[in-house]
């Protein structure tokens, strides 16, 4: 197994944060070989962030994402410039109020931003919606590792929420 | 719309919207500063607007002037070479907490003392924000910091006191809250003949105001306006304490730098020359 | 470069006061909302300010005077 | 098994080492070593303190290494320039010390954000004067750990400043690693001469030796003046060539266990010479050549990146008809290469420095 | 003859005479500095002096202790490593006027607002002695130095008054001339907690006293014992206008540096390990 | 005819190239530079300001030169290490400046009153990230006259900061000069284009080409990050290759006229290489050697240290079958030396960095 | 290294008091020779420090406690 | 012609001075080559000071001397140091009062100290008095050469002590 995963977005959105949890979670919870990398401008936020996360059976030695598995956007700048790296029959999945989906392969166009703020009034949280979404469309973690992976990086006083987020994010992802 | 006049000044084309953050103070104190500049009636040409690195010193680039980002620490030496070539321009320096009083420390004293010619408004908000949140010369005790995960032990500066000790002619504080006082404070620094230092107390929502709980810039500014006292209305310095003293903290007269030096010249010139 | 200048959105209240808006650059902060003293602002839908109570508005200016964004501007059109 | 960077395996490989004073300034794309040892370092007792500048902080570091304190400081391009001084003050005064560099793009601010490795000349010639440096590139995330443990013995061996030169990539980049639970850690011999017989700079102190701190009753007289062997200054000619030497020897005496290197397939035609993240692309691209191509290449990543040691180096590169440096700058390691490939062997150079990570297909693009 | 306690102290052999001109007054602040340090009840392996680069900072390699001539203008960060890693040192850092205030004047601010337990001698001699007579951050305006052939023009720095604005706890004033005094305040500063500061006016006759036509050290020292004020005795400013206020200018109590750290360490242990 | 040391000759070069701003601090051995500048500078209404530091004093240079004003400033090793980071600004923003190193020994403060050469890899690799450089080493007191005019002119030329290599001997060394009264002293075309057609760094402006500064109304935008022609920063990968690959091409476009080198005898089977100072010593022994054995020896001077112009070299040494290197360090010249003669050809190194100048008996010993 | 200790001259008052002078380390600035209230010390024809009035040194050590090179020393010996 | 002139002593005797002033004299006054080097140490007064001058009819390469055919000396470090690299008949001139001739060329000892100081009541001008002493003793510059040297690099003030002490020189060279 070599899968290839890309979240992408801009700054502030935590898609960084969500790319270290999605390695935690299938590095230390699932005893697979996994880099995360990740590419941001100057900007604290606004500016374009991604994150890239390699999972595999062996070692991985280039870290960088070239043929993507699974694309996740949250921004329409970041669908357009990686959706060209979705692989055959990759799975790209992406927020429904920010991007605006073009190519052939729909993929899952999903109401996350919205979903999200009508939840937690703000859309602190969707980063870990977008996770829970993520698990439950493309198989690759198990939700029980990504709580596993979220109670280490977030505070503890926003535990509960985060977890709340997830779940949030794989109903969404089931489709309700 | 008819286009604003402050736009006159902003590199708007390609360059807006800026890259701070929602709800940054240094974007209010960017907007109270330009129309300072505008209201001290000069023109796009007649100033020079000179930064070091961090967020606040991401600003020259979006003024449409000479403008010149320094390396971090440097704007004011660097400063002191665009004005002392070009003595006729409005040098005015923008800086952050770090920039200024952290690596750019000796350069700030070292102005002051020497009083060229020059504005520099410094934006306090008591973080590093461009990476990512330490500690800085003036964080106050006991706040977090990514530096400073157990809270920061070390006492902070009062700039306006370093300035004001080292030779500063004018010094200045206001808030982001305060934006007119801000931008009457600005003009008058502009005005001013010798080194003018504006520390304008501003929130980093994003960083400082998070790790430290203060909520969002809304929070902040509320607790900018609550937590402020003119340094006209002290009658007993007790009732300044705990509080951002904002106003016009010290303004007296001193020969300027480039004054004296033309007396130097003066001097040589008496004498006859060897080249 | 010639300079291009971005385009607003303006509304004018009864008073003779425009709230000019330039949406690309809002970032939804809300200082201008939560400070103008007469309730005039709101964030939209899109997390951006929006003019909701125009008629209310003194031209007092400091929303554009405060916005981190230089996405608000409020003049006063001359009467007549 | 954790989850971690490379800057925060670099941070606990120097906690592992023992080491237990951090000075620094923050700067991209460093900042997690700093931040990692403010939260580490009071819990071993140890001192984090935030510094003015990286000229306070390497200066700090140095004092505290002269003081017996095993010192770091971490920090990218536009501080390390700032360092340089200092850095020359260690090796001349001979104070063991760690600098991590984690290199983005240059020159000036540059490319905060993003990856480099030109700084590959200025950590060996950075500092004005003749002086010798130990620098050491990690490529993984558990090499991070790993060679800042090495780094510490090394600068404790030699009595000098050691580089870490780490890039972007590594040090943001995650790995799940296990890191050693134990792992063997140097210290000098103790001193056994009394004050009265020791001289701080002697014939047979400039490595593997005990010698005197701060702080321990030997009154010791540190400068960066050039100095004789009881470490006051002299102008003395003689003496002067001695101390050069004694620095240059350091280096001369010990390349065989200071040169870390790891190789594969030397006998191939062709030879791949890597180091650091841009090494990754290289293994990847010899890699996927091999699996396409059913022909061996040779792959050669330097470790230590100086000393560079010619002689064992050409001896390595003998069979190599073609080499290939694959670096992430405008060919600095490529020079050095070009002194001990044969003279008809062909010299092939992979660049890049435009703040992206060098992909294997650039490197299949001159296989 | 016994031989003199100070010799405990200092390198006799091979080091002396050492190498500062007749006259200097950089060797009587030596001789206080040694003094002070025996009256204190220190031993010569419970000290540690650090210096820059400069005739004042050549002082460290003739007193019998552990000392560190370190870069110019880096003696203050490079005995902050010292004092952190051994916090029962006595660490006296003994600087010039360029060493302290130009080139190092940054650290020179954040040593004092870190307030880490230390004590600083400036030794005021108006110039850079070391290169050869150029002027410095505190040459007065109107005297001639290398670099200032036609007068200098620059206002100067009053060292003491940045200290106390940045935070020192300890900062005092004397001169060459009132040796008696000098060694008292040195004593005080090496017992006082924190960052102290003790400036010494002295005389450097070969470059600046003759630059300057004040004449040989004993001139310059007339000079000093004529137009000194001491602090205690200044009833109306006016009294201190023109001469040099000597004495200790501010004593104040706040925690040190070090003691605030243990505090970090307590909270961190009080969590569990990572490593 | 007058009596000038080097450093006053430097002074005086600048002053007549239409250098009006000098900012410094003073160092042995360089600080008659500053000295001569504080006195001549204010006669002709220029600025001399004396900075706190040697940072402050390179950023006020370069604050001057981006405003248009002929700027430099002077320094030796200790100075020159705290520089970097400055240089390397000013490569990157483009903005023309001298600075003048006066070489003495190190590392660290060593050796404040004696000669040495080892800055030459500094003054090339000093600060951190790929970047070019110009580095000219005068070997006589008119020289340092000359060499000052022509410094301005190539920085002036190429945008970027120009560093004289002097070293103690040549700095106080005094001779007896007639200085030119006239020199051609080089400016930049003017500008012809619009504010709104101008780009601070188009395509057809990294050398010969007119360029505005600060104070002329073209409101240009000046930083460190890397950034696209109009001078506003980019991540923008082609762009930043676009950048650095502009930077690199000012050296390698205009070599030829560049290096500047002065040679004699360069068909005799050996040839001394040398170049400041030391090249007075070598060249003594050249004579001195064809006096005694009525043999003639080579004699190659670098004049221009950086670039180093492989290709013209390789062809002026080609001839030789032994190439002396003589320099006062541990050998920095001879690592580029050794990639340019051929590969059968003897290579010697005559060093000496013990803080003399190296004398005619130790070349002669192995000529 | 052992230290070694210069050598000195001493000469001693009808008062008790004894000055020492290390003439190897006197540079004859004249400091000690200028600012002694009872004028007791003057400079030779070496231009070095020497004791011209022993008897009527006090002994307060001024010129000890001024002199930048450590060349003079004075103290009292114990009566009796 | 190529003759190699060492003076040598202490810092703080002006020796460097002195060298300039007769590279001067000869150089500029009387039209031939000359080059001036010197060495010193840290020590502003006190540290070994010495200047070699080179005087030639044809350029001059390196610029120390290395065979000495004149060699003053002001201290004795400074004799024992370079008393042998003079030439077989190389010219030594010391001061008396500070140095204790040791080498079988007994060369030219002279009371500039005493002189000097019977004089000017210090040792101020007794680099001056040491030209004037050297320039009628080995002839290699002219007094009047030295006068116009002197007048360019000493204050104006002192100029006529200087000259003075020029005199003095000539008259101790004179053996008067
Ligand atoms: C020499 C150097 N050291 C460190 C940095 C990294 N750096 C960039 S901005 C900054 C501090 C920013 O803080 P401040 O000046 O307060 O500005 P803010 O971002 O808070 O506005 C630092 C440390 C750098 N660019 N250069
Ligand atoms: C980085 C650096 N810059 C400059 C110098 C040259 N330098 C040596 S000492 C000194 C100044 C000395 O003045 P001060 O500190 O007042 O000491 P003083 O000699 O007067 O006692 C300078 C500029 C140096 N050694 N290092
Ligand atoms: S990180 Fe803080 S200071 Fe920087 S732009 Fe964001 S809010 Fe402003
Ligand atoms: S203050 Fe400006 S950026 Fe913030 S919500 Fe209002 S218009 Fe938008
Ligand atoms: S101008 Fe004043 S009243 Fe009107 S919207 Fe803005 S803040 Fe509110
Ligand atoms: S030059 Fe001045 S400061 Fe230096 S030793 Fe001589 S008198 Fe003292
Ligand atoms: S003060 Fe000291 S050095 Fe000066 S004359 Fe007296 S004993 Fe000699
Ligand atoms: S002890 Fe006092 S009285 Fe005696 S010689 Fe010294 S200064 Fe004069
Ligand atoms: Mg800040
Ligand atoms: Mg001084």
């Amino acid at each position: 197994m070599y899968k290839e995963i890309r979240l992408a977005g801009t700054g502030g959105q935590g898609l960084i944060l969500a790319g270290v949890i999605l390695a935690e979670a299938v590095g230390v919870y699932e005893g697979k070989k996994v880099i995360q990398t990740q590419s941001y401008g100057p900007e604290a936020r606004g500016g374009a962030s991604r994150t890239d996360v390699i999972i595999s059976d062996t070692d991985i030695l280039y870290p960088k994402a070239r043929h993507l598995d699974i694309l996740a956007c949250l921004s329409q700048k970041s669908y357009d410039s990686y959706i060209n790296d979705l692989k055959e029959g990759g799975i790209v999945i992406y927020d429904t109020f920010y991007v605006q989906a073009t190519a052939a392969n729909k993929g899952y166009g999903l109401p996350l931003a919205i979903r999200t703020r009508e939840r937690f009034g703000r859309e602190i949280f969707m980063n870990i919606v977008l996770l829970g979404a993520l698990a439950e469309i493309t198989g690759i973690v198990k939700i029980e590792s990504l709580k596993k992976a979220v109670a280490n990086h977030v505070p503890k006083v926003t535990l509960e929420h985060n977890l709340k987020a997830l779940e949030l994010g794989s109903e969404i992802g089931r489709g309700k | 719309m008819k286009i604003p006049e402050i736009f006159e000044f902003i590199r708007v084309d390609e360059r807006l919207p800026h890259i701070l953050c929602p709800g940054c103070g240094i974007g209010s104190a960017m907007n109270a500063m330009v129309r300072a500049i505008i209201e001290s009636g000069l023109k796009n040409d007649d100033v020079c607007v000179v930064s070091g690195i961090g967020c606040s010193s991401r600003i020259p680039g979006y003024i449409d002037a000479d403008t010149f980002h320094t390396l971090h620490g440097r704007a004011i030496p660097s400063a002191t070479g665009v004005k002392l070539a070009h003595p006729e321009l409005e040098v005015i320096v923008i800086a952050g907490d770090g920039d200024l009083l952290a690596i750019g420390g000796n350069h700030f004293i070292h102005a002051a003392r020497r009083n060229l010619d020059m504005t520099v408004i410094l934006i306090n908000n008591f973080n590093y924000g461009m990476t990512g949140g330490q500690a800085s010369p003036t964080t106050p005790q006991g706040k977090y910091a990514k530096t400073a995960p157990y809270g920061w032990t070390e006492r902070n500066f009062d700039a306006c006191a370093i300035a004001q000790a080292s030779g500063a002619v004018f010094v200045a504080r206001s808030t982001t809250y305060h934006v007119t006082h801000l931008r009457t404070l600005i003009k008058q620094a502009i005005k001013k003949k010798g080194f003018a230092l504006v520390e304008v107390i501003s929130q980093c929502p994003t960083l400082y105001g998070r790790l430290n709980r203060m909520g969002d810039a809304v929070k902040m500014l509320e607790y900018f306006r609550d937590n402020t006292i003119s340094i006209s209305q002290i009658k007993d310095p007790k009732e300044a304490e705990g509080k951002i003293v904002i106003g016009v903290l010290h303004d007296v007269e001193a020969p300027e730098y480039y004054e004296t030096y033309k007396e130097i010249i003066r001097r040589a010139q008496a004498q006859k020359h060897h080249v | 470069m010639k300079k291009k200048y971005p385009s607003s959105k303006c509304v004018i209240g009864k008073n003779n006061v425009e709230i000019c808006i330039i949406k690309e650059f809002c970032k939804g902060c809300g200082i201008c909302v939560e400070f103008c003293p007469k309730d005039v602002l709101g964030l939209g839908k899109d997390l951006k300010v929006e003019v909701i109570n125009i008629d209310a508005c003194t031209g007092d200016r400091l929303c554009e005077l405060r916005c981190p964004d230089l996405a608000i501007f409020v003049h006063k059109r001359k009467e007549g | 098994m954790q989850l971690l960077s490379g800057n925060e395996a670099t941070a606990l490989g120097a906690l592992k080492a023992g080491v237990r004073f951090f000075a620094g300034y923050p700067i991209t794309p460093s900042t997690e070593i700093a931040e990692v040892m403010a939260e580490e370092l009071p819990k071993v007792g140890g001192i984090f303190i935030q510094m003015e500048d990286e000229i306070a902080s390497i200066c700090a570091v140095i004092g505290a290494g002269a003081s017996g304190m095993r010192a770091m400081t971490a920090t990218s391009g536009p501080g390390f320039s700032l360092m340089q001084e200092g850095i020359g003050y260690a090796v001349m005064a001979e104070v063991p010390c760690i600098i991590v560099n984690v290199q983005r793009g240059g020159p000036a601010t540059g490319l905060p954000t993003k990856v480099s490795q030109a700084d590959v000349m200025a950590a060996r010639w950075g500092t004005h004067g003749d002086h010798p440096i130990v620098a050491l590139a990690p490529y993984s995330v558990l090499e991070s750990f790993e060679l800042t443990v090495k780094a510490v013995e090394f600068s404790l061996r030699l009595r000098m400043p050691v580089i870490i030169l780490s890039d972007e990539i590594i040090g943001h980049m995650r790995e799940v690693v296990k890191l050693p639970e134990e792992v063997t850690i140097y210290s000098p011999p103790p001193l056994t001469k009394s004050r009265d017989e020791y001289y701080h700079y002697d014939d047979d102190t400039n490595f593997d030796a005990p010698y005197a701190h701060f702080g321990q009753g030997y009154r010791i007289h540190l400068t960066g003046l050039t100095h004789r062997k009881d470490g006051f200054p002299t102008n003395d000619p003689k003496i002067i060539k001695w101390k050069l030497d004694r620095l240059l020897e350091k280096i001369t005496k010990n390349r065989e266990w200071l040169h870390l290197v790891d190789y594969q397939d030397l006998d191939s035609d062709t030879v791949i010479v890597s180091y650091g993240s841009s090494a990754r692309s290289a293994l990847e691209a010899k890699f996927e050549y091999e699996q396409r191509h059913n022909k061996k290449i040779g792959f050669l990543r330097l470790i230590t990146i100086w000393p560079f040691h010619y002689q064992k180096l050409q001896s390595l590169l003998k069979n190599a008809k073609r080499v290939i440096v694959v670096e992430m700058n405008q060919g600095q390691m490529t020079r050095e290469i070009s002194r001990v490939i044969k003279h008809n062997a062909e010299l092939i150079n992979v660049n890049r420095y435009d703040g992206e990570l060098i992909t294997p297909e650039e490197i299949l693009a001159v296989l």
